[in-house]
């Protein structure tokens, strides 16, 4: 049965203030990346935030994610809590996975969330694996698989699109197409430019959807979820979006133009829902203050949260290389 | 079926035979495992392991997968993540490194690198080496390279009875664990004693004591060396002669135990000699037994090439009990 | 400017004895498997020999290939002598390779056969990369690259499509679909099993032909080539082709029924061929018998060559492991 | 442009500018060499590399390529069978193995498969190693795993005068050759002797002479093990310091005969203890020169775990100065 999209106060209030955690906590990001509070690479997700909160909000508790080393806003949208993603960050013992992981490797057993992949195209396999694993074991749970446009490259999107396809997984693809690999353009990475026309490959349902606008996404997601459901297949869906920022913290950004960057900001999936809550009246300028300042807070809870957490003892460096229990 | 009557006599059976009872063991014992790869199920497995088992325990736990390496390991990752036991087959450790990424990158670092939140209890199985005249793309004994990685624990079963045995261990092992079966061992027939009814995948073994020299073997190498032993014997040369078994974490006690009682070592890896796993084991004992010994340490590997087809060849490649016996000769008797 | 089919007597009769000597130097390989002179993996082409002869009969001299482990027929077709192939399967020193390839690795730098490649897939890359070097270098060369169905579930199909595409290379990819990847179907392999509609991801223009018969073989591939030279972009030929044998010397072929393989067996390109030949009258039966006699004579010389080759001294083992020079 | 009126005194430079040079004199002196890779030439390069060289010398010669490491090594392979003498880029050898089946399975086998036909005289080149706290899919040194694979030559520029020379005679060498800079020398500077026009890619150099103890280290590990040098001559023990330069072939030659004068060995190597090419040089050396050494062979290598993100985890992980130091001290003290 389809689930629908109610666009009332409460829904649009929750869809902007998840939008508005992420790019807030990445700001803070950025200035701590600045202070080398931060460090290693580290992949912004400023422009995107709409893909990961309209996805997610498609999704139940029992679904699984995997997720790519541009993965704040899928965290954050997913209830991993902001201290224990800022605390990891810092490489603090008290980050959800004790500091051990970094920005491009967030876990978090409690909400299924599986990573977290620097592999362009890594997770994609996990996911199949993931949604098979449901299957078997008779849950009736979906796994939600993000990458970029880049990942279309590479042999594992081909392996994986077929293998979900002919078993029937219920496996949600997740294309977060911002249009570059790095510095590699699309139309200089694919001969074929939609994406979502290559899921005929492998006889795959798919869509593409406008990825700045989180309604949009959200019933697109939603959609296409009652239709894994329903059939048991995979789908693939197309987010058509664009970073703001540069690829990672090293990035002359030589590859693109102001211009084109300017054009997009004009479609800001933040500043588009807040204006459109701004006028139509649902939502007032001192209901989105509050929100602010809630927000605000909650970063700044995270940052002092994660300052004052504690560096891992080096003398459990090689733990959990092995496991002696899988964890349950 | 009932049981049989008797269970106390040995049984004769195949290397292969046993891998397959082992796996049809295994799936019986626990829903949460199957196998899956390539061709496992109705062609009956490329070496003929798992004839059969399709049939018998249905194409949900025997699954044949499209030749997607990278894929279908990585969907053994995920699987076992998501809460089952797979038991992930590639058809030669050649075709593996098509898959290695996943299995380096994912299956091996996510429980660290989740900061323990997940396991992966993953088991790979493949066939190793060199023998078939299958050439250099089909011939090779990687194994080597999958014991240098942190994470993966790697099993090398010769015997029958570590064929029948291993697996379950190795399933219920919470890490990924890599089985690799040679090639030559399949039609290999050995007794496997009714009463021994599980082996650890932790400790190598001495498959022959001897006082003069240690032979250190694995895999398709320990019957050779045994052969050269035997060798040894007829001239007066007691060899001990040690089976790995396990690659990876190495039983270094053992080693270490033999070769300070005799004094001398030759280590036998079918890999090629730079870089070999023997490498690693000569390191070892140099570092850690080193006034111990009263000769150089030895290793007998394969040829620095790719395996050519050709009979003569190939056999001039690979390891062979007369070199294996004229290496441990000198070592005894000075050269 | 196309290049024409012309179905006169002296072609029809030359792609004839092309596929006579395949059929009949592979028959002789299968006694002499039997009688352990030919060891190690040997896959026949039974059934298959239209594609490689169709196919082979539309390039020119400059022209590269790259083959499978199933590559009797495309080198026999190539122009590689008999003997030197015979020699190889011998493990001789007079063999193409001296006797290190085998079955499942000839090559010939003469004929510009670059293997021969027994992984799976393999050989797609390789071919994308001597177009691209044709193509850097200048030459009006193109590159075909035979392989199997089951090659296309590899990565390293998505790859190559995706890479020849984007680079505009003349590569023509032909798939032999012979519907069984060892003993998987086609369709438990693939979701979507019409091969050439998978070009559509990637752009590539593409066609599917019946393998069985050698004019539409070498028809299509004139027109794919003539399209490739035109557009200066790859195709994909599907080849829809049958092996009557099994997959290699050892499958006991449970996964197909008997009668499966007689309905195919009724397409045998090779009695096709000749039936039509001889109910037309364009070759008489005493014709074809002096052609079987000439190739029985061949392989007999083929096998005598074989058996009065040598053994590649054991010193020279490692010869060729690296070289001392590029040849020429 | 004309010709600096001197060259004859030394240039300082940072070993990224020299690779880069490096890349555009090859380019520059051969129609045939071309370089290919994910974001070298738009981007500039992910460890800005070839910053500017697309602009200077055309998308055609400096190739951005598809995020199919296979598919694009692969063709790298083709295009040197095809007559071209390509130089591939991986950004990091720990996503090589995406393309390791190609560089094994093919570039390694074609020449000798083929009986001597056909050569492929391809460069690799790739990022290496830890430090930047890139985390455990990002920081890896398995170039250890390349030097175990017969055709190939592995080479690990340390010095700028490396990253400078060595890529032309790599082009030249009619086989597949792989370049592994690591990821903490590229800011490095160093000076450029203009009177070098070349270097050989066959020899490991003796890098500081010493009579106590050898130290043999190659790439990254050079400078630290340089700095643990330093610190143990101020305690009086003079080290002697063997750069690598090539892991395969390896110079034995150089390495024994430093052994032999120091009758001491610490063998420093960032990969992963087990199965490191340490072991490889240790086994060396004690088949070779096992009666002339006064003490055990010693190795300090990185710790067997992924490389975690955390600062002061991953540097407990990577091999340091201090440790260098001390166990080469314990050697020379006894301990
Ligand atoms: C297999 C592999 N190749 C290359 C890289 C280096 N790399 C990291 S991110 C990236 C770009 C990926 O682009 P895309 O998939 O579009 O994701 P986006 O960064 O745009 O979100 C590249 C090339 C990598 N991490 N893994
Ligand atoms: C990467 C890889 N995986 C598996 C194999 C084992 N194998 C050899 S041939 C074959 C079937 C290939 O089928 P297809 O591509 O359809 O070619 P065909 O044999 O039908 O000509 C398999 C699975 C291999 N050689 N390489
Ligand atoms: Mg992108
Ligand atoms: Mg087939």
């Amino acid at each position: 049965m389809t689930e629908k999209v109610h666009l009332d106060h409460a829904h649009l209030r929750h869809l902007l203030t998840a939008m508005l955690r992420i790019r807030r906590f990445e700001e803070k990001c950025f200035e701590l990346y600045q202070s080398e509070k931060i460090r290693g690479f580290m992949h912004l997700y400023d422009g995107e935030e709409a893909v990961s909160v309209g996805v997610i909000e498609a999704l139940r508790p029992e679904d699984a994610i995997v997720a790519t080393y541009r993965e704040h806003g899928q965290a954050l949208a997913r209830g991993i809590g902001m201290n224990a993603l800022m605390a990891e960050l810092y490489g603090k013992q008290e980050g959800c996975c004790r500091g051990r992981g970094g920005s491009m490797h967030v876990f978090d057993r409690a909400t299924r969330f599986y990573g977290g992949n620097a592999i362009v195209g890594g997770g994609l396999p996990l996911a199949v694996g993931s949604a098979l694993g449901d299957k078997i074991l008779g849950r009736n749970a979906i796994t939600a698989c993000f990458f970029g446009d880049g990942a279309v490259d590479e042999g594992s999107f081909h392996e994986s699109m077929n293998l979900a396809a002919l078993w029937k997984l219920p496996v949600l693809f997740v294309c977060e197409n911002n249009l570059y690999a790095m510095g590699m353009a699309l139309e200089r990475a694919e001969a074929e430019t939609r994406i979502a026309v290559k899921a005929a490959a492998y006889r795959v349902a798919s869509e593409a959807v406008d990825g700045m606008n989180v309604v949009a996404v959200e019933v697109a997601a939603k959609r296409a979820i009652d239709e894994i459901r329903r059939a048991s297949e995979p789908f693939l869906l197309e987010c058509r979006t664009y970073r703001f920022r540069a690829h990672s913290m090293f990035d002359a950004q030589l590859y693109r133009s102001k211009a084109e960057i300017e054009t997009w900001r004009a479609k800001d999936p933040v500043m588009q829902l807040r204006s459109w809550l701004e006028q139509t009246g649902l939502l007032h300028a001192d209901e989105i203050d509050h929100i602010e300042g809630e927000i605000a807070a909650e970063v700044d809870a995270a940052v002092a949260f994660a300052e004052a957490g504690t560096w891992e003892p080096v003398e459990d460096l090689e733990r959990f290389t092995t496991m002696d229990r899988v964890p349950q | 079926m009932s049981a049989p009557a008797s269970t106390t006599a040995a049984v004769r059976m195949t290397y292969r035979e046993a891998c397959k009872q082992a796996i049809r063991a295994a799936i019986l014992a626990d829903p949460r495992v199957f196998l899956m790869g390539e061709d496992v199920a109705r062609y009956g497995g490329c070496y003929a392991v798992t004839k059969g088992l399709a049939t018998e325990l249905g194409e949900e736990r025997i699954r044949d997968t499209p030749l997607s390496e990278n894929g279908f390991v990585g969907a053994g990752i995920g699987a076992a993540i998501a809460g089952l036991r797979p038991i992930v087959e590639i058809m030669t450790v050649n075709f593996s490194l098509l898959a290695l990424d996943q299995i380096v990158n994912s299956a091996a670092t996510i429980s660290h690198m989740s900061g323990g939140q997940f396991a992966v209890p993953l088991v790979i199985r493949m066939a190793t080496g060199g023998g078939l005249q299958l050439a250099a793309q089909h011939s090779h004994s990687l194994e080597g390279l999958y014991a240098h990685i942190p994470g993966l624990r790697v099993l090398t079963p010769a015997t029958v009875e570590d064929a029948r045995h291993m697996l379950q261990p190795a399933i219920e092992d919470p890490n990924p664990v890599l089985i690799f079966e040679h090639v030559m061992l399949y039609n290999r027939e050995g007794e496997l004693d009714p009463s021994v009814t599980g082996v650890d995948i932790v400790s190598a073994k001495i498959r022959r004591p001897g006082r003069d020299v240690t032979l250190v073997a694995y895999g398709g190498m320990l019957f050779k060396t045994l052969e050269a032993a035997a060798l040894l014997q007829v001239e007066g040369i007691e060899a001990e002669v040690i089976d790995l078994r396990v690659l990876r974490p190495l039983d270094m006690p053992t080693i270490l135990g033999s070769v300070r009682r005799t004094r001398r070592v030759v280590i036998v890896d079918e890999g090629w000699r730079s870089g070999s796993l023997s490498a690693e084991i000569a390191a070892r004992i140099a570092e850690e037994a080193f006034f111990e010994l009263d000769a150089p340490i030895r290793r007998v590997c394969s040829r620095e090439v790719p395996i050519p087809y050709a009979a003569h060849l190939e056999k001039a490649a690979l390891p062979q009990a007369a070199t294996i016996a004229a290496t441990a000769r000198t070592l005894v008797k000075g050269g």
